[in-house]
This record gives C-alpha cells, structure tokens and sequence, in this order.
C-alpha cells in the first residue's frame, strides 16, 4: 500500500516533469506554426487572429499555467489544422495501437519466453549457435526495413495479407469493440503483428535464457536436485518461476516503450493508430497534435514504467514482504 | 525554330537597363556562394533531385551554389517572412479545381501589390506586367482576355522571375473490372481525380464502392475551411456550389441553373428547384445568400474570405434569383467564387456563427458531428488516418452510379500498388510514384487496370530573388534559366511524369495558354547561358564567375 | 560398528581449460550408523565436492573419477540414475552451507517443506502439513512460521528450517556442508545443540563438513582430516584430536587460538596448499612439513597405526615425539621459503 | 595516560525503514546501531570489542574510523576531538588511524599493483617521492612479505588470502599510524595461515608501540591478542575489563552465554545448556529496560523498568546489569 | 603489453565479441578508406549519355551495386554510408558512456541529494519515449546528424547511468574503497582513480550497445523523413529507395545491401557486449 502511493507520486511528479518539458520543447522551438497556412490569400492579419485563437500570443508563464490546467483537466487543446480535440483525436487512434502493441508484445514474449527456456537447456549446442544470432539479428534489424520486405512478400507478391490500413475500406461495426474483434481487423492485425513481434521477441528470448541458466546455478536448485525432486518441478515450480520475474517486468515496460516505438510500424502498415497521429501531426506542425500525442505516449509510458516496478514488488516477496527479524 | 536561336532573339528583344554599356574592362566582384533552398529528399524527392541536377548544372556556369534542404515549415519560414535573406528557393503550385481560372497564377503570384507580404516572395515588380495583370481580370471578353493572358506570359517569359521547370502529369489509374472504363471523366489539369468522375464512374459488378488513395489524412470536413487536398475532394462532394468547374475546365452551373451577368459588376444566379439538404430540408435562396455573407463576417473563414471581399452585396431578388454585386469587375469571379464557396444550409450554421462571433476561436474550430451538405455524396464518418467514408444522395438530382464513395489514407507508396493490386481500393487517384510501375501493372493486367495521364494545372519552378542581385539581372536569370535541361529534370527527377514548362499558365488550361511559348522553353543550353552571362558583362576568372566590370559584391551570403 | 557408508578411492575431477582439477583424489573412510562424522579441512581440500559428490549432484565440469561409495550396500557411484534417486532425501539428505541460497527465494518455506513431503514422500497434503508442523517444533521453530518467506528468516532460523527440510523423510544419513560456519557463536552453538540433539534421538548418521576443529570436537564422534584432496587422517574425535599421527593435524591443533588455554604463540603452518591441477608427487603436505624427509616424495598410503584410526604419513609411528616440536613456532617457520 | 584514540558517548541512528502508517503520522523511526559506547586504548595496548553479528562493533569501529558520520558523542584522538573534522583536515587523522579489513580477498583494488596499493597512501599523506620506496620495504619487511620484490609487481589475484592479508596490514603500516583497527583481521582466512597474520600484527603493535582495537566475534581469538576487551550487545558495551578476568569470571549474563557458547578444540568439554534463550530482537522495537533481558535466564521484572547503567564492578572492570 | 594479450587471449575464448570487433574492424576500414574504395562520387548524379541520367543501372563492373533512381552509385553510397553509421553510432555511444558513466558514478558514490537529483532526472528522461521524442527534437530544430546524436545520448544515459550507479554501490561497500578512503583518497579520487577503471568494461558494453541504438535511430528517423538530409547514410539510402519504390521494382540490389550493412554494424555491437557479458557476470560462463 506504501510502496503503491509513493510509487504513485513518483509517477505524477514524473508526468509533471515530462508535461512541463513538453510544454518546453514546443514553445521554445524555431520557426512559427501558422507557417503551415501560408496560401495566396494568407495575411499579416489573419495569422496574428490564429495565433490569439491558439492562445500563443500570451506570455510564456501564463501560457504555461493554462496548459497546466487544462492538462488536468484532460483537456489537450485543440489540433490545429483538423480543428477537432486532441483527445478526441488520440481517442480514436488509441484502440488501433493498444490492440498492436499488446498482440505483438503476447506473441513475442510467449515465443521469447518458451524458446528461451529451452534454449536454457540447449546450451552450447548447434541449435543454440544458431537461435542466439538469430534473435539478435533480428533485434539489429530496422524494423521498418523488416516489415518492407514482409509486405512486399506476403503481401504485394502473394497477396496473403492486405497491404495497408486496419480494416477493409468502408466496413461497418456496431461498436468499436466489434471492430477490434472482427475477423478483418484481426486479418489486418497479422502483418503488422508479427513484425513487431518479431523485433520484440528477442529481448525476452535472451533474458529469459540468461536469468534461466543464472537460476539453474542457484543453491536452491542444486538443492531441489538433491531433493530428487523431478525435473518437471525443478523447472517448472522453481527455476521458470523465478527466471520469470525479471521477464515479466520486462513486459510491463516494453508495453510502454513499444507504444512509442510503433511510430515505425504504424507508418510502414499505414496502420492507423497513436504514432502516425504524431508522426503526422509533426510533419504537418500540427503542435497541439503532435504535444498532445507526445504526452499521451508518455504517459502511457510512464504508467507502465511504474506497473513495472509494482509488478516485480509484488511477485517477489524479497521486495513485497518486509523482512522482519 | 531551335532552342538557341530562340534565346538569341530573346537577348537581342531586351535591354540591359542596369548593366553599365561597356561591358569591357576589368571584372566585377566575384559572385558570391549562393544556396539553394529545397526540401529535403524524404520530403520531395523529385523536386530535390531536380535541385540536384540543377545545381549540378550552374556550378557548370561559374557559379558557387550550395543545396540547403530545409524542412517544409523551416523553408516557409524563410521564404515568406525573411524576404531578403534567400537567394534561391525550389517551389510549386499544385493544381486545384479553381486555379483552372489563370487570375489566381497571374495576379497573386507576380503583381507588385503582393511583394511585401503576399506570394509574390520573388519581389518581381514590372508596370508592365501589373497593368497587364490588372487588366485581364476586368475583361469580360473571353477572347479579349485570353489575349492578355497570353501577353502576360510573353512579359515572364522574358523577365524570366522564375526559371520554370516542369508542369507534372498526373497519373491514375482506375479498377476497370469494378467501373465501366467508358463511364470514366477526365477534367482538364486534375484527370479522373474530379468531381464529375466520382458522379460518373458506373460500377458493373458487385463493388459498388469507389475506393480512392489518399497519400494524406483528412484534416476537416468543414464547408468554410479546408486544409489539405484531400480536405477540398470531400467538401466538394459533400457541398454544392452555384457553378462547378467542368471537364473542360470552364465554370458551368449547377446549383445555379442559370447565370447571367446582367452587367460588369451584377450577376444573376438562379438555384435549381427541388434540392434539398441531407437532413431533407430545402436548398433556399437565404441559405445560398447565408453561405456569401459568412465568410465576411469577422475573421470567422480567413480561408474564404479573400473571395467575397469583392463582393459589394448579395442579395436574393426572388425565390430563386440570387444577385451578386461586386466593387469592381472580376472575370475571374465564377470560377473563382461562384464555383468555389459551399452552400451551407443557414438554419443549421446561423447559431453556429452567432455562437462563433462571440468567441476567440473562428467558425474552423467547429466540428460538425455529420456534416450537412446538399451535395451528391453524403457524409458517413472520418478517421484520420484511415479514411473517410461517403454515400451516395440518392434524392440528388445527379445521383452519383456508384453507392458509396471511400477514400483510404495510404502514406506509403509501395503499399498504395500494392492495395490496387489486391483490389483494396479501386481508384489510384494520389499517386507521386514511379509511373513505370502502374504502367507495368496496367500491361500486366490488361483486363483490370486503366491508366489515365493528364497535365496538372500547377508547376514546379526555382524562384529567384529579385531583391538580392545578381537576380536582380534579367540577363543573369535568363542564362541560368537557359542552363537548365527541362527534358532531363522531367525525365530524371519526375520519372518522365511532366512536361516542360516556360509558363505559369498549364497547357492543361488550353484556353490561356501560350502555345507560342512551348517552342521558346528555354533549356539544356549551357553554351547559350554562357554567351548571354558573356554578353551581360560577367566574367569568369579561374573557375568562378565574375559580376560586370564595376560591380562590387555588396550582399551578405546566405547563412 | 556397522558402516553406514563406506568410501573407497574416490575422486572427483573438475574439467578446466587447463585439464583436470582434481578436486577429491582418493578419498576413504566409514561412516558408521548413528555417528556424527567430521569431515575437516581447509578451503579447498574437496571436502565440500566429497559431500556433493556422494549426493550425486554436481556441477557440469564435474566427475567421479575412481572409487566407490557404497551406502547401505548400494554403491552410489555406479548406480543408475534412477536407483540413486529413490534413495535421495529419503535415505540421504543434505544441509546446506548458505540456507539463504538454499530456500528458492519466491516459495514460502512451508511450501517448500511440503513439496518434498509430498512429491518425495507421499504424504497427503493434511499429513503432510501436520508434519511440517511436527518437523519445525523439532528444530525449534514456530510452526506459526512456515507460512513465511525465507527472506524473513534470520541465519540461525534458516538453518534450523534446513535441518527441518533434510530431516524431512528420515533419511539414515544426513550430510551437513558447513552447516554452522555463517553463523554467530551463539546461534551456532544452539543449532549444533540441534543437530547433537536430533542424531541421538533419531539415530542418524551425519557427515558434518567443516573447516572448525572445535566443531568438530564439540560434535563429532569420528573425525576425517582432508588436505589437498586426500584423507590424511581419520578415527575416533579423541584419538585424532588427543593424539594426532599425521603433521597436518598437529599444525592444525597448534593454529588454533583456545579460550582456555592462556599464553604462548600460536604456530602458523607456512606456506600454502599444492595445486590441484597439477598436484607434486608423494606426499602434499611435504612442502609446508617440518618433518619431511626423502621418503616424502612417495605417495604415503593410509593405513591403521592405531586400532580405528588411520593415518597418511611415513612417519606416523614416530609421532608421539614429533608431537612436541610441533608444538613449538621455530619447527614450522622458514619450512617454506 | 591519555588514549590514542577513544570513543567517547558514541552514538549512531540510522533510518528505519518506514511503514505507511510512520508516514502518515510523520514519524521516522531510528534503529541505534552504536548506543552511547565509551571506550578507549593506550599506545601499545589492544582492545577487543566482541559480540554478535548486529551487535554495533563494526560501526564503532567504522565510527572510530571516521568513515561514519556521528550522531553523537565523540571520536577522540590524542584527547582531541576529531569528530566534525572534513576533508583536507580529516588527512592527519587518517594518517594515524589506519584499518585492517575482515576480507582480504576485497580488500585490494583489483587493478592496482602492490606496488601502487601501498603508494597510494603515501602519495596521499604527502610524502616524497624518494622516501616512498624505503617506507615501502619497511612495511613490506614488517609484515613478512620479503623479498618485496617479489611481490610488489604482482596483482591481488596472484596472490594467497594469508600474503594480501599481510599486504593490507603492509598498507595500514607504510602511513607510519599509531593506531590500527582491525575488523575481523583473520575470519576469512583458513586456519593454517590465521596464526601468522595474528603474530604479525601482534607483533607490528608491540614493536610500534600501536594502539589497536579489534573487532571479532570469536573471543578465543580476542584473547591471544588483546589484553582488554569489551562486550557489546545491541549497539551498547555490556562489559568491559582485562580479557583474562573477563572469560575466567564473566559478569554480565550475556558475557557468561558468550563465553559457553565459543567452541573450543578439545574434546573433552564439560559444557552444560547455553544461559541464554531466543535469538537477535527486533532492532527497531528492542525490548524496554535492558535489551538483553527478554534472552536472559535471570531476568527480573526490575530489568523490564529500568535500564542497567554501567557501573565499575572491579579496578578496571565494568559491567552493565542489575545483578552484579 | 599483457592487457593486449589478455585481450587477444579472451577474444579467442569468445567467438561472439570476435565476430563482433572484425565486423567493427571492417566497417572502420571501409569508412578510413571510403574515398579510395568507392568508385564514384556518391552525390553526383550519373549521366549514361547526353542528359540521360543513369537511373536503375543493374550491378555491373562499373556499378557493383548498380544506380538508385536518382541516378548515382549505391556501392558508393554505402561504403560512403558506413562513415555516417560509425560517426553517428560512435559519437552517440561516446556520449551515452561518458555522460552515463559520469552520472552513475556521481549519484552511486556521493550519494545524497546529488543521487536523488540524477535520479530524478533519469526517471524523467526514462519517462520520455524514445523515437518519438528524437522526432519531436529533429522537427522542432534543424534536422542533422548533431541533432540526432544529442538527443540519443540524451534519451539513452540513464539506462547506463543505473547500472554504473548499482554497480558503484556495490563497489563502494568493497573493502578497496574503503581502504581508499582510510588511506586519504579524496572522493574524487577514489571515483575516479579507484572505481571508473572497474566500471569501464560495463560502460564500454552499454555504448556498444547504443551504437546500434544511434544506428537504428538514425534510420528510423530517415525513413520517416526526419534524417539528416545533407548525410550520406544507410537510413537515407533506405528511405530512398523505398520512396523509389524500389520494393516494386524488384530492386534488391539498392534496399537490401543498406539494410544489411545496419544489421551488420548492430548485430556487432551486440555480439561484443554479449561477449564480455560473459567476463562480467562470469557465473554464467562456468
């Protein structure tokens, strides 16, 4: 309970920090946004009219408190160029990246787990000399460069996959529920998936085999084998159990860091979700967008840098229970 | 006539005003490194290998000249609000619907009035070319105007403000298995990505659906603020207008069944009867009048306001009858504005704008829920990066064939073919893209795939600034403009897609163009350039090009 | 006195890069049913891997080279692999050195006591559990405490929860690693009490590994003396302790500081043990013996000089007067250069 | 005769772990680690601080060091308090006092030669250049490692525990100190070797006339090298006095269970029932009155009241509880 | 003499770091030597006759890899593109070391508020996403290698700065360091005559690790537009390619080589901190 609430301040004094560093980078950076209006009809008077709209006209302190504010109050501003909330914005991109970045994260930590289990076990054979610069190469790999190449494979050439997009042009859901569920958002889902997956799934892979083979030297496992225990339960209720606290953690936190990390992705796949919105919004310096995107993915990452940590507190009773004496 | 005698009668028309008579005698200033401004690669790779090749080509001349790739909103940046820092910048006009009338290219682009803030950026100024510019937008005579029109080009064709590069082709393709290939229109300068297309296109099987690229999102759906491109080709559906630009690239009506220009400064409109908004309610003349007056009421449009501006009254004189005054006479006024303002239904946006009036915010930040329009496609959804999802208005009087109308946002080219292809979308209507690869699908699918080539109304050029000399030459921009190889840039930077251009005024627009100028591009033609910077009085010493005897290099370098 | 165990020449070797490491090179002695057995030496003798080895479970790069170890007739060495784990924990059990390492650090230790009583010893889970009780009341822990965490356990606990979970299956041989060395002098003393406590009453053996000779002299009724992967000595406490054949067990009495014994320099054995990837021929002790003599340089068998205690050395029987010049510095100093 | 160096009321707390509700009343608990302990020793003499792990020895020692900051009372050196001394000003201090570590294996940088180890102090403790290498070979001599050669050059990981254990005894000595502490000085090392790192260093004490103090739980030990000792439990010294006296005629009933409790190498050992109950209390929440009475056979209900003030019980022997 | 036979000795026993420094090796040489190993100029727009670019020439003697559509040299490009790779790569790595080491050692040594201080600061920075701040950074200023390479080390410190930092805090409780403070050491001294040394090779394994970071970053950011465009790297070269459409075109020769030459640089950076993972955490490499 202690540790939940002072974890819990930690994650918002973070946030704060990273909201006021936003607000920093975005006020302080060269070059005007109402640039991206220019036409042949744009006038001195006009821009000066968006800026007071925007509120960008004020000064920096007072802009600051107001964005503050509204920040609490979940409001993210107004996008530039489409007019709409930002959140209302983010909102409906959110679903698209959740569903991508959880699928590829369970694929890739189900492999990397199992397969690192048993590559554990396979150590200093020739399947281990072959899976282990596998995994890193695929880790080297850009993954934009990888999801190319599926595409142009699996999709252009043989037409298994669609090409783009997360849903077929122009279907219709009762709910939005409906939609992630259906069988062409899931059709859809699969190429994007996998090539994450396939980026992701060499980190668990790796720590799970080093914590495994660190676990099976431990005394307690030495012990369970003098204890005649069988080797299922050593493995199984003993070593995996422990070697999957620090995979586990790892999962929390790459669930926040992929968020951000999918920006690459989203665009190869022209998948709709939070990093193309940014992208976008960046490229088109739409920066109430592109700040309210920024701060979105931090805060995702930042909630599941804190689950991370609570996490492992609390399946590793060193950290949960309290050492009495 | 070839290419160099054309350029000698060129330099032996003009003058050299500002040069000193004797071009003899010790050289000038070395001139010093200049930098031409581009957007980087990723950004525009045709427009920034064409810059590439440019630059290759004037450093052939003498000429130091450095590439600066700038990102979109750092170049606008300098370009526009520090006039008197650049020397050199690549830029374009893209092609719209409305930009079929020359006025647009003619007046606002090089008109002196536009120097200090408007897009006149190169700070051309010619009393000749403003009387010109000013004259053809109050002639009524279409003849009489296309005359001027094609003087004016003659004028830039000599001052050469720009070097023109290339007027692009627009290339699309279409799913002939899904749309009868005969039901297909083609719009002058803009191709089968038009409005009359997505009415016309008749589907033959089961897809009822017309499935068109967007390489960018669809920022607004708002009838009083567009954008992007792709914000206008819904609006245009989902809205009507009084008149339309049609295939031929002439304004017709279409809300308006008839509009009569009653004299230079009045035009009667007459609304069709029967049309009816999507939410059922009937098109009036109040709405239509409703939909003139907005945009001038406070800074709630900026983006349409500059086009009532001209308009002194408007006012319904009957049940049907709208009657536009205008201050002074606009030629340019129906396709302009007749065929560019949305006709909104005033009962929904009356309490919006006197909501809006009261605010910091201007009416661009309202978001309808489902935009109500008149027009033939009605409004289904929107999602920012995916797509946008219209349905055919069955009560409207030119029911579009097909039942829906979808436009899906693909950023990634390689994955656009792709999605042609396997038939996730039909219309390949936003393509930048290799041409030799929708031409090799089309061969290799020769029952599936049509493709359609057009000449886009906009162009791309390097605009030089004048403020800065040695641009201040015409002599020294006609040779630079001569050292340039049109053919090789539309071949090399715009994979064969464009055509060359001399002229603001697209050989899309038949009826504006100067035809006489196409044999006068100028290009390719380094010795001539030489012989025209030789005959100016610049020099070369060692590898460098000098300014005419007596001229000091007095401008700081570009930073 | 019937042997519980009886090991023969046995050997264990490590596999380095550079060859092997022999760890244990010919180790023997018996352990008799219902004794407690010291088996001493310093850091690195191979007493440690003898106690492993003989509970079958060591590293990779380790392996019984030669010998035997014959545990209620059943030769552990060449026994299957599945033979020798029906007698694990059941007949054989093991105390660890560290319990820290020992208890797997994300299972409650009644967990990890009923586990074994369970899965090795069949019990149901209610006889099991009532067990675990009765088991922690023996060691003289609270039962109320098997629903905690090793983490929350103090060294001394740890340890008893040990002995509790070797204790388990009632094995008739118990082998303890070092079982008080991390501990303070109290609680040390209270958990040999333990162990003293429980051998008498359940009639195990125990082979109790240990670097302290007062250990064993507290706790042991027969000592095993390793040096350099050899026994050097081996017999009742008193008559190794009393009387001691080989030099090694002389310096080791003489090093050791003694709460009750006032005065006098204590005598350090100079020098260090051999390498045991490549150990000298003979005698591995000769280098640091003050009484070395040319005989040395052959391998000294273990033979009986007394009844039931065995001694390593070529001049075991003149050991009543090498007793006394051990006893003094000078013999020991400047033996190693 | 003043004391070379003497701790004086010596306390240290340090932060408990806090629990939610410490936090929300705004309490922050304190464990006390060192409780007002006194003590002290002369040129050329040694003192033992003996007990259990926990008891506080070694932060007395790290408190007599400086390498702990006090809470209260004071570290004295010479009769001069040294305990707000910093930095710069702290080097003659250092210079004096020096530290013979429990592990011998951890106690030399790895990277550094033997060499280098004992100049760093030197170097340190501003002594020149050309004197250093003759300060060396003396330590080097002192502590038995000769030739030096042989061993200067070398790395820690070439060496055996008793040879570092004696370089870090060489290191203590090259500053010239008069006074050492050592912590543990011989637990880590095997037997053969414990009894010439102890003869070493009893004999660096007498020769150099040292002031030493060492820290061991094991009294037998303590006895062959320290004429004094003092017995610590739960952060306080319980009793103090000549060692001799102490293991013969125990005051204190902790001191009594300590000195039954150490095993000796003999076998034949009339050792009755350990006096004394239960383990190590909780630090945070120690019993009230004495905090050794919850594990004391001879409690009595005065204990739970009052706290035992230390009083003299013969010339030069102190003790801590009610019933002496 | 006897570090470089240790060396020499370990790279021998671990096959892994090996392959990892020959791969660095190459890459160094390729980029020492990229003006006399490349056969044009990797800018210049090659014509194959009057005014005819020569665009999407196959691998030929002339152009081992063939022309890119723009019509110059991709063997060019890319061995040009390993001295952007390596500078990028390094100069990151460099400054991922050198500001994590130092912050680590600081906040793991010192302790106290200057701790708590870097502390919070790397859970700020942890707290900020990756690719998307080094985005965010290159649009709002001018997009360029210096820009990139700042913001990387910026994002990337704190992972090596808690582990420096952890490190420390056991070395600190090691007896050296306390001798080192009993023998006169001043803090300062002993963080960095005493303990840097021993956390260098972790360091060192953190900045192999961040130069296939930079590396990868730097082509993600390219590809998404946000490179720096007057470079000559891998990333812009994929990024080319794919805005060629060169996937299409079936041009393997202009988007595979780049890709693997990222691969290869990385996949080394990898192997060697995965190599001397063994010498660190030696229980695994029994």
């Amino acid at each position: 309970m202690k540790r939940v609430l002072g974890r819990l301040g930690h994650a918002i004094f973070v946030l704060w920090a990273v909201a006021s560093l936003t607000f920093v980078m975005f006020r302080l950076m060269p070059g005007d946004p109402t640039l991206n209006f220019l036409s042949e009809s744009f006038s001195e008077e006009m821009r000066a009219a968006l800026l007071t709209s925007f509120g960008l006209d004020r000064p920096l302190p007072e802009q600051y408190v107001l964005y503050l504010g509204s920040l609490l109050r979940g409001d993210l501003g107004v996008s530039f160029l489409q007019k709409k909330p930002v959140l209302d914005i983010l909102l409906d991109a959110l679903p698209n990246t959740v569903a991508l970045t959880v699928t590829a994260l369970v694929i890739a930590y189900a492999f990397g787990i199992i397969a690192g289990a048993f590559l554990a076990f396979a150590r200093g054979s020739v399947t281990e000399g072959i899976a282990i610069p596998a995994a890193l190469i695929t880790r080297a790999a850009p993954e934009f460069w990888l999801g190319m190449i599926l595409l142009a494979w699996l999709s252009f050439a043989w037409g298994i996959f669609p090409s783009s997009g997360a849903n077929e042009a122009g279907s219709e859901f009762t709910s939005e529920w409906a939609r992630l569920t259906s069988a062409d958002f899931l059709w859809h889902l699969v190429l994007p998936a996998l090539t994450l997956a396939l980026y992701l799934q060499g980190l668990p892979l790796l720590l799970m085999r080093a914590t495994m083979l660190e676990v099976l030297n431990d005394e307690f496992i030495v012990m369970a084998r003098m204890k005649g225990l069988s080797r299922w339960a050593i493995v199984m209720r003993h070593a995996a159990r422990n070697a999957l606290l620090p995979v586990a953690t790892a999962f929390a936190l790459g669930l926040g860091s992929s968020f951000g990390g999918n920006v690459v992705i989203e665009t190869v796949f022209s998948w709709p979700g939070l990093g193309r919105v940014l992208v976008s919004a960046v490229q088109g310096a739409d920066y109430p967008l592109a700040q309210g995107a920024f701060i979105l993915i931090a805060a995702v990452l930042v909630t599941m840098n804190m689950v991370a940590d609570l996490l492992y507190a609390w399946l590793d009773p060193r950290v949960s229970v309290g050492a009495r004496r | 006539m070839n290419r160099r005698s054309v350029l000698l009668a060129a330099t032996a028309l003009t003058a050299l005003p500002r040069l000193p008579a004797l071009a003899q005698g010790a050289p000038g200033d070395p001139i010093r490194p200049l930098v031409l401004l581009t957007r980087p690669q990723a950004a525009a790779p045709a427009a920034y290998q064409a810059a590439e090749l440019i630059a290759q080509e004037w450093r052939k001349l003498g000429l130091q000249v450095e590439l600066r790739p700038l990102p979109n909103q750092q170049m606008s940046q300098v370009v526009w609000y520090e006039r008197q820092r650049w020397d050199f910048t690549m830029w374009q006009m893209v092609g719209r619907p409305e930009r079929g009338d020359p006025d647009e290219m003619v007046y606002n682009l090089l008109h002196s009035a536009n120097i200090a803030t408007g897009y006149n950026f190169v700070g051309y100024s010619n009393p000749d070319y403003d009387r010109l510019a000013e004259a053809q937008r109050s002639e009524m005579d279409q003849a009489r105007r296309a005359a001027i029109v094609r003087e004016v080009q003659e004028v830039v064709n000599r001052d050469q403000p720009y070097a023109f590069l290339v007027h692009p082709v627009n290339l699309q393709a279409f799913n002939k298995q899904v749309f009868a290939e005969g039901s297909a229109v083609n719009q002058a300068g803009l191709g089968i990505r038009n409005f009359w297309n997505w009415i016309s296109l008749q589907p033959t099987g089961r897809q009822r659906d017309i499935i068109v690229n967007s390489t960018e999102p669809v920022k607004a759906t708002n009838p009083f603020y567009v954008s992007g491109a792709p914000d206008s080709w819904v609006t245009d559906l989902v809205w009507d207008r009084l008149m339309r630009v049609g295939p031929d690239g002439l304004p017709q009506p279409w809300a308006a069944e008839r509009v009569t220009q009653v004299d230079p400064l009045t035009i009667d409109c007459v609304i069709r009867q029967g049309m009816t908004h999507h939410d059922g309610t009937p098109v009036t003349t109040e709405d239509v009048v409703f939909s003139y007056e907005v945009p001038g009421m406070g800074d709630e449009s900026p983006m349409y306001k500059p086009f009532v501006q001209n308009i002194a009254s408007v006012t319904a004189t009957d049940a049907r009858t709208v009657r536009f005054v205008l201050k002074r006479p606009d030629a340019a006024f129906r396709i302009a504005v007749l065929a560019k303002l949305n006709i909104v239904s005033k009962r929904i946006w009356a309490p919006v704008v006197q909501d809006y009036l009261n605010r910091p915010q201007n009416l661009e930040s309202f978001v309808e829920e489902r935009p109500v329009g008149s027009g033939p496609y009605r409004f289904v959804r929107s999602r920012v990066n995916e797509e946008v999802v219209l349905e055919a208005n069955p009560n409207h009087w030119a029911r579009p064939k097909a039942d829906r109308w979808i436009m899906r946002i693909i950023l990634n080219t390689e994955a656009t073919l792709g999605a042609l292809r396997r038939g996730e979308i039909n219309v390949l209507a936003d393509y930048f893209g290799d041409p030799d690869l929708v031409k090799t699908m089309a061969r290799q699918l020769p029952n599936m795939i049509a493709v359609r080539e057009e000449v886009d109304i906009g162009f791309q050029f390097v605009g030089m600034n004048l403020r800065r000399p040695p641009f201040n030459d015409a002599a020294f921009r006609r040779a630079l403009s001569a050292a340039v190889n049109r053919e090789m840039m539309a071949g090399a930077a715009w994979n064969g897609q464009a055509v060359p251009a001399n002229s603001m005024v697209s050989p899309a627009l038949a009826a504006w163009h100067d035809r006489g100028i196409e044999g006068r591009v100028p290009g390719g033609n380094l010795e001539g350039a030489r012989r025209l910077l030789q005959e100016a009085g610049y020099r070369m010493v060692g590898n460098r090009l000098h300014y005419p005897s007596g001229v000091r290099e007095t401008t700081t370098p570009y930073q | 006195m019937a042997s519980l165990l009886t090991v023969r020449d046995l050997a264990v070797h490590y596999a380095t890069a550079a060859g092997p490491v022999r760890a244990v090179d010919g180790a023997s002695f018996d352990v008799p049913a219902g004794s407690i057995v010291g088996l001493v030496g310093e850091s690195g003798c191979g007493k440690s891997t003898l106690g492993r080895a003989l509970m079958g479970v060591m590293p990779r790069s380790a392996r019984i080279a030669a010998g035997s170890a014959v545990f209620e007739g059943q030769d552990l060495v060449t026994l299957p692999d599945k033979a020798r784990k029906e007698l694990l924990w059941r007949r054989l059990s093991f105390v660890p050195q560290t319990a820290m390492n020992a208890l797997d650090p994300v299972q409650r230790v009644g967990a990890q006591l009923m586990e074994v009583l369970t899965e090795r010893g069949g019990l149901s889970r209610a006889a099991a559990a009532s067990r675990a009780e009765a088991l922690f009341t023996l060691v003289g822990l609270d039962p109320k405490r098997l629903r905690d965490w090793p983490h929350q356990f103090s060294g001394g606990m740890r340890q008893r929860a040990s002995i509790a979970l070797a204790l388990a299956l009632d094995p008739a041989l118990m082998i303890a690693d070092e079982p008080v060395t991390a501990l303070d002098v109290i609680v040390q003393r209270q958990v040999l009490d333990v162990m003293k406590e429980l051998q008498a009453r359940l009639g195990l053996a125990m082979i109790l590994v240990t670097h302290d000779v007062a250990v064993v002299a507290y706790a042991c009724d027969r000592v095993v003396v390793m040096y350099a992967g050899r026994v050097v000595e081996s017999g009742p406490v008193r008559a190794v302790l009393e009387a001691p054949l080989h030099p090694y067990t002389m310096g080791l009495m003489n090093a050791f500081p003694d709460l009750e014994r006032a005065g006098g320099e204590l005598v350090p054995i100079e020098g260090s043990p051999p390498s045991l990837l490549n150990p000298p021929k003979g005698c591995r002790f000769a280098a640091r013996c003050p009484f070395a003599v040319a005989r040395c340089a052959e391998d000294p068998p273990l033979v009986e000089d007394a009844p039931d205690h065995h001694a390593a050395c070529w001049r075991s029987a003149e050991a009543a007067a090498l007793r006394p010049q051990a006893a003094r510095a000078e013999t020991w100093a400047g033996v190693v250069a | 005769m003043t004391p070379v160096i003497a701790a004086n009321d010596l306390t240290k707390a340090f932060p408990a772990s806090r629990r939610l509700s410490d936090l929300l009343r705004g309490h922050r608990p304190m464990v006390r680690a060192v409780n007002g302990v006194t003590l002290g020793v002369g040129a050329g003499r040694a003192l033992g601080i003996v007990g259990e792990s926990g008891c506080g020895k070694t932060t007395t020692a790290r408190l007599l060091l400086r390498l702990e900051e006090v809470t209260s009372g004071s570290v004295l050196f010479d009769g001069q308090d040294v305990t707000a001394l910093r930095g710069k000003a702290l080097l003659p201090f250092r210079s004096s006092v020096q530290l013979v570590f429990q592990n011998p294996f951890d106690a030399l940088n790895p990277r550094f030669t033997i060499r280098r180890t004992l100049t760093e102090p030197l170097r340190n403790f501003g002594i020149p250049p050309d004197q250093q290498d003759a300060r060396i070979r003396e330590a080097m001599a002192r502590v038995r490692l000769d030739p030096a050669e042989a061993y200067l050059d070398r790395h820690p990981h070439e060496l055996s525990g008793g040879q570092l254990q004696r370089v870090v005894l060489a290191r203590a000595l090259v500053a010239h100190p008069r006074a050492i502490i050592a912590d543990e000085p011989v637990s880590m090392l095997d037997v053969s070797v414990r009894a010439g790192v102890l003869n070493v260093l009893r004999r660096a004490r007498d020769e150099l006339q040292l002031a030493a103090i060492y820290i061991s739980h094991d009294l037998a030990l303590i006895r062959y090298v320290c004429e004094e000792v003092a017995v610590m439990y739960l952060g306080r010294v319980v009793e103090s006095g000549p060692t001799a006296e102490i293991i013969a005629a125990p005051a204190h009933p902790y001191t009594r269970a300590l000195v039954a409790a150490v095993p000796v190498p003999r076998v034949d050992q009339d050792r009755g029932a350990l006096p004394i109950q239960g383990g190590l209390p909780d630090q945070v929440n120690q019993p009230s009155g004495c905090a050794f009475r919850d594990r004391c056979p001879l409690a009595m209900p005065r204990c739970a009241e009052e706290a035992p003030a230390p009083r003299s019980i013969a010339p030069g022997r102190m003790a801590a509880c009610h019933l002496v | 003499m006897r570090a470089a036979r240790a060396t020499l000795g370990f790279l021998r026993s671990q096959p892994f770091a090996l392959v990892g420094i020959s791969i660095y090796l190459l890459f160094l040489v390729l980029a020492i030597f990229a003006d006399q190993i490349a056969t044009h100029d990797p800018r210049q727009i090659l014509f194959s006759g009057a005014y005819r670019v020569a665009r999407y020439l196959p691998p030929s003697a002339t152009h081992y890899l063939g022309t890119t559509a723009g019509g110059r040299d991709i063997f060019s490009q890319l061995v040009h593109g390993t001295r952007s790779a390596l500078t990028v790569g390094v100069t990151a790595a460099f400054c991922v070391v050198f500001l994590g080491s130092l912050m680590g050692l600081l906040a793991g040594y010192l302790g106290g508020w200057v701790d708590r201080i870097i502390m919070r600061l790397s859970d700020i920075v942890l707290g900020l996403p990756f690719l998307p701040f080094v985005l965010v950074i290159s649009a709002l200023t001018r997009p360029g290698t210096v820009t990139l390479v700042a913001s990387v080390a910026l994002m990337l410190w704190p992972n090596t700065a808690r582990v420096i930092r952890s490190q420390v805090l056991s070395l600190r409780e090691r007896g050296w360091v306390e001798a080192a403070r009993v023998t006169g050491c001043s803090p300062m001294r002993i963080i960095f005559v005493h303990i840097a040394p021993q956390v260098a090779p972790l360091a060192a394994l953190y900045g192999s690790i961040a130069v296939g970071w930079a590396i990868l970053t730097e082509a993600s950011a390219s590809f998404l537009g946000f490179g720096d465009p007057a470079a000559i790297s891998w990333g812009l070269m994929l990024q080319d390619a794919f805005a060629n459409q060169a996937l299409s075109r079936e041009a393997w020769n202009w988007f595979i080589p780049p890709g693997l030459c990222i691969v290869a640089l990385v996949l080394a950076g990898f192997l060697v901190s995965r190599g001397s993972e063994k010498l660190l955490f030696p229980k695994l490499g029994d």
